[in-house]
């Protein structure tokens, strides 16, 4: 027996299950891992208490989902109707935003411009933005091609949304990808810029420019 | 049933010249058909979607590369390439509308499945914590940012090297150069001390190189995107 | 059989447990017996649902409580010290220090000074203090100037909160105007100037930023 559980007295697998569901139902937020961690009594094994805890839940009302690397309780879909007076109406999302937040969600992370590129037309100001209060989309790491530009990934609020286990869920994502459609083909003629370029001395001459090409 | 592709004498079996033909004339009456329905939209006043407004100009161009003979010197890409990027293009925008489509079809939360609705029911030892996200910060300094906008029109000429300053010196300097140099080494001193200051003279000197080696008095090169700019003396 | 029962049909009592554990689990306040009916199939016995969705929670982490004539799920009282972490109450930030935290993100490291020249009007030192506290920015290096003031640089904290990976994702001016951030939503009592305004220097203003963000 470990000195941790010595002193610690480690609630059995049961008892971690009850509190994992007490945490998880307490909160609308999905939770991780860490956090459930975070809360349990040292020595606990959150990560089992999860798995028998959906177990628990399969075919109820509610169950366990998870979301990234994060867990909540949502009500089954089929029982949908019932929260009617619940449901939200939200603002219907235009054609742009739309195929906009798809293209950033099958080709994450991507560029402004290579939604335009894919698109055939200009992103409209005001379409990144309603997509990013929304929440659905995030920035991310800025792309190492000349000008920097910033990428945008989906969030996590988007994963739950759509009822999404990971960006690997999305639907037909393997196929199109075995169709090559989400490759990045250059308009022959024209040369991409190279990605896997060499980063480390580019900074040389333009070094500080980053943030002002667009 | 399984033979029918061995029997099928697709495209493929086609030689390139015929099938450059077939295509063309594909091209053709699609693109005649398309600007047709165009004009038509507009003649209606009907409003049409930028795309289909862009997909009209690509076809048009792609015509027009089909219609006129190959020009021998001309190394841009062939209407065949263009045609297949095209059809790259138009391949993947349905895929991504189908995606969109697919994604607004599944079931949502707040529609179709809930979230605990009783979630702030918590009120043990309340605790205050301030938040505020990306958009708030973005919005914040875009505030104080434009509203330094309206300050009145100044001339910071402190750190400005000019190009025609650039002009001058480098017009001295160039016939030191017999190897290939790095531009940035010839900036000149005490420019470099802040990053107002390098990035001026590094903008004059480069246009001004610019301006030396269109008059054929220096030779340049850049090895990549990003690597450093390298100069020549140009002999006559 | 009564009329209804042969014209609807009545789901199986599992079925309606099931029903009765997704309307407790998402309206936002206590259901009463009426609200519970209200949304049942005709011919469903809510009572009687009720009672086995109870016994199902009886020593669960979630209990089915009585409210006065309410329903609703709670947490299992013994377990409510895994909750304290929950329980907070968010605030906004408020536009001082949002806008002080804007300041210290892009132009980190910067004075007190900076940030009030930038700003306009003093920084009052709750604010900084209130970002410390909140642990989004901390104290840099001092300025080799006259009186040697301190600077201030953001934290890991204040990137992970905000999803960036680095200070240097942070979008530039042009891309906030692309995103539509500068001119779509003017602050009230605050006009903000025209799309088409000239931009000459404001580019140029913000370029002098871009050595001072690593």
């Amino acid at each position: 027996m470990s000195e941790t559980e010595s002193l610690f007295q480690v609630p059995p697998m049961a008892e971690q299950e009850r509190m994992v569901e007490a945490i998880l139902f307490a909160v609308a937020e999905p939770v991780t891992l860490a956090e459930i961690a975070a809360r349990l009594p040292l020595g606990s094994d959150p990560a089992e208490a999860l798995l028998h805890l959906t177990r628990r839940y399969e075919g109820r009302g509610v169950h366990v989902v998870r979301i990234g690397d994060a867990y909540a309780f949502r009500t089954a879909p089929d029982l949908g109707h019932l929260m009617h007076l619940e449901a939200v109406e939200t603002r219907k999302l235009s054609r742009a935003a739309i195929e906009t937040l798809a293209i950033i969600a099958y080709h994450q992370p991507t560029t402004r411009a290579e939604i335009e590129e894919i698109r055939g037309v200009a992103v409209s100001r005001g379409t990144v933005d309603q997509l990013l209060e929304l929440g659905w989309i995030k920035l991310g790491r800025r792309r190492m091609t000349p000008g920097r530009p910033v990428t945008f990934v989906v969030t996590e609020a988007f994963l739950d949304h759509f009822g999404l286990a990971s960006a690997r869920d999305l639907p037909g994502l393997k196929e199109l990808r075995a169709a090559g459609l989400l490759d990045n083909r250059p308009v022959p003629g024209q040369s991409l810029p190279d990605e896997d370029a060499p980063q480390g001395d580019q900074g040389a001459l333009f070094e500080d420019e980053g943030d002002t090409w667009t | 049933m399984s033979d029918a592709p061995e029997s099928w004498d697709g495209p493929e079996r086609l030689s390139p010249a015929d099938r450059l033909a077939a295509e063309a004339l594909i091209v053709d009456v699609v693109a005649e058909q398309y600007l047709e329905f165009v004009e038509e939209a507009r003649l209606l006043r009907i409003e049409l979607a930028a795309d289909y407004l862009v997909m009209a100009a690509w076809l048009a161009f792609l015509k027009s590369r089909l219609l006129l003979p190959p020009d021998p010197r001309d190394d841009g890409p062939s209407a065949e390439e263009l045609a297949e990027h095209l059809a790259f293009q138009l391949e993947r925008l349905a895929a991504m509308r189908d995606a969109g489509a697919q994604l607004f079809s599944r079931d949502q939360l707040g529609r179709q499945f809930f979230a605990r609705g009783l979630a702030a029911d918590l009120t043990q030892s309340r605790e205050v914590r301030y938040t505020a996200t990306l958009i708030d910060l973005m919005r914040a300094y875009a505030r104080i940012r434009t509203r330094d906008d309206f300050r009145p029109f100044v001339l910071d000429r402190d750190h400005v090297y000019t190009m025609e300053q650039a002009l001058d010196r480098m017009r001295g300097l160039i016939g030191s150069t017999i190897d290939w140099a790095d531009l940035t080494s010839f900036l000149p001193e005490g420019w470099s001390a802040t990053p107002m200051a390098r990035r001026s003279a590094t903008a004059a000197h480069f246009a001004a190189v610019l301006e030396l080696a269109k008059l054929g008095k220096v030779t340049l090169r850049q090895g990549d995107t990003f690597a450093p700019i390298q100069l020549r003396r140009r002999d006559p």
